[in-house]
């Protein structure tokens, strides 16, 4: 228990009654890639959605390093350290790279701080660096809304990297990219993965085995099956839920 | 308070909630529907009147024996006038605008500037008198004590017409179909080969056409003079936003919350504290239930 | 559109190249002499501009019947109309515009009370001179202006006078919520009181306000021998209507307004006014020579629909009572007019009436009219002149 | 990356001219006057620019903050005119003694102070809570023009308090110095024309502030923002109580130079106007909107002046080809001038956010 930094715990979402995520349990360890999956509507991104303070829950708890994340506003969960990437790259198009990266800077996030801020050599040197991470060190004073959809997708993770979270929640980041994008992406997460736990949803299967820890199968909002990718491939149920539907 | 005032009270509860129906149903349907605000709805209302207006004068003049059913005519032609106005208006310049639902509001609000100026340049400055229908004016003498209005009573037998028509037409004809379809899907829509042009032409001009109606029927209740528009906009605006833009069922409900607790409190308070009091109730439930009364919990 | 409004609408198309309508920011006017300018400041646009573009007319008529006569001491007037647009700033605005680029001799205009506020201190500043041709409240007196209609004394006292008199003596108060109705029946009740009547209830409804059934209700539950009310605008013509559709007629039901004048019943719809009454200084329909003539002059100027109601009088009267102070005067100069003002008598439609000695305001007659189906009032009772006490003691 | 652009450099400069040097020398009184009284709404316009332009706030309410700072100069101006009477409207209203919270404003320090903060907390309370609550878009647009709606209704009703549907009209000096005559007039355009470029300076400085750049993200991408750990309810209450306190300054410096405030001032079309005017100049645009205010004041008075009965449908007219023709205004138009002929794309913050249907 002492390294595990999320615990999920019964968690339920209903919308107008349907229930999206059902009683669902989970927990993360520190430094851990856990992977989700699972078929369209098995509630993947919802849960994300919770973690992070998008969706409140009907029912059940989230603790985070000894906070209970349902009680917390999206601000509050960020401070404490979760970073959210969204399905479709949610990244502010009229803003540049460099301004995107400076605005997750995790410090003079108060309307004072911000209002007489002053860019630093720290901070340059650090959105420099997270920029040659993303491989956009050449894009800095590109307004994101022009970059490609892959390079968006980048900045997002960019962005997160500036927050330096210790929890990642990736929805489908290779999503729209090409076969040598995915690959860099994958680099990438290889690298981005030590020293934090990142929980990320990928249908791409072949993208899944090449990075994950463990997999999660997520089924009509409830753990279907967990365990490392081989394991879960064997799974009757999963084959079953893939497969048979 | 006797039980008469009370009796009375009550209709008059009911009366002003379906006046708020018929007033605000057009702008639901524009806004909720299309995202368009149209802020010269109001002056959609007066061109309604004012098409009242002529129809009767028409009849005083070549049709004096069928002044009594003038109304009726008044009615449909007001719908088909200001139908054929809104359509003109949607393909005029709405359409250029959908993608800015906010700049929809000021560049109908410059429209209803124009209008009125239009009105009064033809019509002119004062108000117009419109003939009242002898059968529908008096009251109905429930009792000794109570009387109810024959105009008010039409107002409502005449909404609940109406707001039957629009449940059949959105959600029982094929037209309601593509209009709900292309609502939540534009492109989906096109690519189901609806021309979704028309469809928002249609959408538009339903609204408008139904503010004629309105506009028609108030002449009975209200005057009728360039700015008559302007006293119903923001009653309307604000019925529709209160129950929920997204739901024309929440329009309904609003109307009728709106309108209860006007009424009363007119009875009790001075007219002006009502009103106050009415306007931070909307507030007030806005602040708990930030997309109106009627916003379904959905997964975005 | 009227010919003058299609006159301006090709003028507006030529100026559309700019240079006219920015020209008079920076060239001031040559003056030629032989004219004399004065203002007409009304509401044509806005909420208000249903009652003043009434005014404007009479008043044009006036000054075109003036300058067909030889003009104001050889000079012929030329009027420039502003439009206050229902708005006081705008108002005080184009006072100012009036008086300091036009500098105009004399302005006629206003209609509210809170554009009349709005424009005083700019009369007062630039020592301008103000005719002001409408009932109001009272409680004003200015050096720069004249006002030429009743103040509320002089028609609130005699109407509920005459009301307890012949119509019972409990009384349903019902207004706008503005200064004009609060004042009135300020004045009201205690005569009220002084009568031996008794005031039921005192209701406002806010401005424009069009959903009187709560009123009506009201009204019903006290069930008052008269109802005396200050609605106006758009208010009255809803008031008008729910009264009548709630079974109280005017053949059932003793109601008297002091701001409903023919003019008004227009939009109400006569067959909902008939059997109401109004108290004015002047009705359309009184008998005599000055009146025929002037009513048969607006018919044939604005049309034979045309009715004249009280507010269109006393525009009509105001120019003439300037013509006559400055002839009187030899001056066009605002303090020599104003002091020829006092006790300037005139033939006026509504009878011989004058100017009072020192306080700007007009000797009136208190007339009470009996709306007909026909939108024209049956004069049912008629004051001897009245001195207009702007400042009464209550 | 520099602190102004080229045409940003040139709007200023350019304004500069126009307020200190060409108005001041070619206008009369009267219409110099005329240009204070746009300029009121240009002090409004700068506030909008930065809750609207930048943080995507459209309040149908700017009018509540006019007016509050209006009725407040308003209140200390009645009452030294009034010396050591009751203010005039309270006699007609038969109000026979001055209400307390009508004391303090015989000082005009306390005048001063209470025109920079009560509108300001009233906005900052009210929005705060409110943009918690995520009430945003054309609710947040209801929420204001209701609270508009009930300013006027309660001045209308309370006309012994507040003067009633008349406002409160007839100032005459403060503390002791004449306001009326023709040379104080000329003093207080300066005055305000100073005051103007404060505004702007500070609202450009904020938009160029790493804030600036946090309300741009958060009008585009309010839900990114919160992820990436701000309270965008903080921002975007600050945005708009910058606003009212701008605006609150336009309505002080309007009872003082116009000489009256009253309802209308506060009401639901005058607060769409003030909207206009900024439109009309260009969201985006500091410059634009002061542009705005007197272009659009002027073709008011104008049209008015030559036209009296037609001149709502050249203005009726002129918002429409405006809102349909040049998104982003005036400035907008110009940008995009300046860009095509430098042959560069469109710039991405001056085209007009597209924004999810309401």
């Amino acid at each position: 228990m002492a390294d595990t930094i999320l615990a999920v715990t019964g968690l339920t979402v209903s919308f107008d009654g349907f229930k999206a995520v059902d009683d669902l349990n989970l927990s993360i360890d520190k430094d851990e890639l856990r992977v989700v999956i699972g078929p369209n509507g098995a509630g993947k991104t919802t849960l994300l959605d919770m973690i992070c303070g998008k969706t409140k829950p009907s029912a059940g708890r989230i603790e985070f390093k000894n906070a209970d994340l349902t009680k917390l506003s999206e601000y509050e969960i960020t401070r404490a350290g979760v970073g959210r990437k969204f399905q479709t790259p949610s990244v502010y198009d009229d803003l540049t790279v460099l301004e995107n990266l400076e605005i997750s800077y995790p410090k003079h996030r108060g309307v004072f701080g911000s209002l007489f801020f002053r860019r630093t050599r720290e901070i340059g040197d650090k959105i420099r660096a997270v920029a040659q991470d993303i491989y956009l060190q050449d894009e800095l004073e590109t307004k994101a809304g022009i970059l490609s959809h892959g390079q968006k997708q980048w900045l997002e993770i960019g962005m997160l990297l500036m927050q330096d979270p210790e929890l990642m929640l990736l929805d489908e980041p290779v999503a729209g990219m090409s076969a040598r994008e995915r690959d860099l992406t994958a680099d990438l997460l290889a690298r981005i993965s030590k020293g934090r736990s990142i929980v990320l949803i990928e249908h791409d299967m072949e993208f899944v085995r090449k990075i994950a820890h463990r997999v999660t199968v997520l089924h009509q909002g409830k753990v279907l099956s967990e365990g490392s990718m081989d394991q879960v491939q064997k799974d009757a149920r999963v084959i079953e839920v893939y497969l048979g539907m | 308070m006797s039980f008469d005032i009370a009796v009375m009270q009550i209709f008059n509860g009911i009366s002003l909630f379906t006046i708020l129906v018929l007033m605000a149903l057009g702008l639901a349907i524009v806004f909720g529907l299309m995202g368009v605000i149209n802020m010269a709805h109001g002056e959609l209302m007066a061109l309604g009147a004012y098409v009242t207006y002529m129809v009767a004068h028409v009849f005083e003049r070549h049709l004096p024996s069928l002044m009594g059913v003038y109304l009726f005519f008044a009615i449909i032609m007001a719908f088909l006038v200001t139908f054929a106005f809104g359509w003109i208006l949607e393909r005029g310049f709405i359409r250029f605008l959908y993608k800015r639902p906010l700049d929809t509001m000021l560049a109908t609000w410059g429209l209803s500037l124009v209008l009125q100026q239009a009105y009064r340049s033809i019509f002119g400055a004062q108000e117009v008198s419109v003939p009242m229908t002898k059968w529908l004016t008096g009251a109905w003498d429930m009792t000794e004590g109570i009387q109810i209005p024959l105009n008010r009573l039409f107002i409502v037998g005449l909404t609940i017409l109406v707001s039957l028509g629009v449940y059949y037409l959105l959600f029982k004809t094929r037209w309601g179909l593509r209009i709900r379809a292309v609502t939540q899907n534009r492109a989906m829509s096109g690519a189901a080969g609806i021309n979704t042009n028309r469809v928002d032409a249609m959408t538009f001009a339903l609204g408008s056409g139904l503010a004629g109606i309105a506009g028609a029927v108030f002449t009975m209740i209200g005057s009728t003079n360039p700015l008559t528009g302007q006293l119903y906009i923001v009653d309307s605006f604000i019925v529709v936003v209160f129950g929920g833009v997204a739901s024309l069922l929440g329009t309904f409900v609003s109307g009728f919350a709106i309108a209860q607790a006007q009424t009363t409190l007119e009875f009790l308070l001075s007219g002006s504290m009502a009103k106050v009091a009415i306007l931070l109730m909307v507030i007030v439930v806005l602040y708990f239930r930030p997309n109106g009364l009627f916003a379904a919990r959905v997964r975005q | 559109m009227s010919a003058s409004d299609r006159r301006s609408f090709i003028k507006a198309g030529a100026a559309l190249g700019a240079s006219a309508a920015v020209g008079p920011w920076f060239i001031k006017d040559a003056r030629a002499a032989d004219v004399i300018k004065v203002g007409q400041l009304h509401s044509l646009t806005g909420t208000i501009a249903l009652a003043e573009a009434a005014i404007v007319d009479a008043e044009k008529m006036a000054i075109d019947e003036i300058n067909a006569a030889g003009g104001v001491m050889g000079r012929k007037i030329e009027s420039i109309v502003e439009d206050g647009a229902s708005d006081w700033p705008t108002f005080a605005e184009k006072a100012k515009k009036l008086l300091q680029r036009d500098k105009v001799a004399a302005v006629f205009g206003c209609y509210t009370s809170a554009s009349r506020k709005s424009v005083l201190p700019v009369f007062e500043q630039n020592n301008g001179l103000l005719y002001y041709p409408t009932y109001y409240e009272g409680q004003e007196q200015s050096k720069n202006v004249i006002y030429t209609a009743q103040e509320a004394t002089q028609s609130v006292i005699a109407a509920i006078e005459w009301l307890a008199k012949n119509k019972g003596k409990t009384f349903f108060l019902v207004g706008s919520d503005y200064i004009y109705p609060r004042t009135c029946n300020k004045i009201a009740k205690p005569t009220i009181a002084r009568v031996g009547g008794k005031t039921l209830g005192e209701e406002y409804a806010p401005l424009g306000h069009t959903e009187f059934s709560s009123i009506i209700n009201k009204i019903k539950a006290a069930k008052p021998d008269c109802i005396y009310s200050t609605v106006v605008g758009g208010s009255n013509v809803a008031f008008f209507k729910q009264l009548v559709a709630a079974g109280l007629s005017g053949d059932k039901q003793t109601l008297l307004s002091t701001v409903v004048s023919e003019n008004e019943i227009d939009g109400i719809g006569k067959e909902n006014a008939a059997g109401y009454y109004a108290c004015m200084g002047y009705f359309q329909s009184q008998k005599n020579p000055a009146n025929e003539k002037f009513v048969k002059a607006i018919k044939a100027k604005y049309g034979q629909d045309r009715v004249v109601g009280d507010p269109m009088e006393c525009g009509y009267t105001a120019v003439y009572f300037w013509k006559n102070a400055v002839e009187k005067a030899k001056s066009f100069e605002v303090a020599k007019v104003v002091a020829a003002s006092s006790e300037l008598p005139l033939d006026a439609p509504e009878g011989n009436i004058k100017l009072h000695k020192s306080n700007h305001h007009t000797w009136k007659h208190a007339r009470i009219g009996r709306a007909r189906p026909d939108g024209q009032f049956d004069i049912v009772h008629e004051s001897p002149l009245i001195e207009p006490n702007p400042f009464p003691k209550l | 990356m520099r602190w102004l652009s080229k045409g940003e450099l040139f709007g200023y400069l350019s304004l500069a001219a126009l307020l200190f040097l060409v108005f001041p020398l070619t206008l009369d009184p009267f219409r110099l006057n005329l240009i204070s009284k746009y300029l009121c709404f240009a002090l409004v316009g700068v506030g909008i620019v930065l809750a609207w332009g930048y943080g995507g706030i459209l309040s149908l309410g700017q009018g509540i903050f006019f007016g509050t700072g209006g009725y407040l100069m308003a209140m200390f101006l009645k009452l030294e005119a009034s010396g050591k009477e009751l203010p005039d409207f309270m006699v007609w209203s038969s109000t026979e003694t001055l209400p307390w919270w009508w004391e303090p404003f015989h000082n005009f320090f306390f005048t001063i102070l209470s025109i920079l903060v009560i509108p300001a907390l009233f906005a900052f309370v009210l929005s705060y809570l409110v943009f918690k609550k995520r009430v945003g878009g054309v609710y947040f647009a209801i929420v204001t023009l209701a609270l508009a709606l009930t300013l006027t209704v309660l001045l209308v009703g309370q006309q012994g308090y507040t003067g009633g549907a008349n406002g409160i009209t007839d100032f005459r000096s403060v503390m002791g110095w004449d306001i009326t005559s023709d040379e104080s007039k000329r003093v207080l355009y300066f005055i305000h024309v100073v005051l103007l470029f404060a505004v702007m300076g500070i609202g450009a400085y904020i938009i160029k502030s790493r804030l600036g750049k946090i309300l741009i993200a958060i009008r585009d991408r309010e839900d990114r923002v919160r992820f990436s750990g701000y309270d965008t309810a903080m921002f975007k209450a600050f945005a708009f109580t910058v606003g009212a306190l701008f605006a609150a300054l336009g309505g002080a410096m309007y009872s003082l130079q116009v000489g009256l405030i009253t309802p209308t001032l506060v009401g639901a079309v005058a607060s769409i106007e003030m909207i206009i005017y900024v439109a009309v100049g260009g969201r985006l645009s500091i410059v634009g909107a002061v542009y705005g205010a007197l272009l659009v004041g002027f073709a008011k008075s104008m049209f008015s002046e030559n036209f009296p009965t037609l001149w709502l449908f050249f203005f009726g007219g002129l918002f429409i080809f405006v809102v349909v023709f040049m998104p982003n205004g005036l400035a907008g138009v110009l940008d995009r001038f300046s860009a095509r002929k430098k042959g560069q794309r469109e710039s991405g913050l001056n085209a007009v956010p597209e924004r999810t249907k309401a």
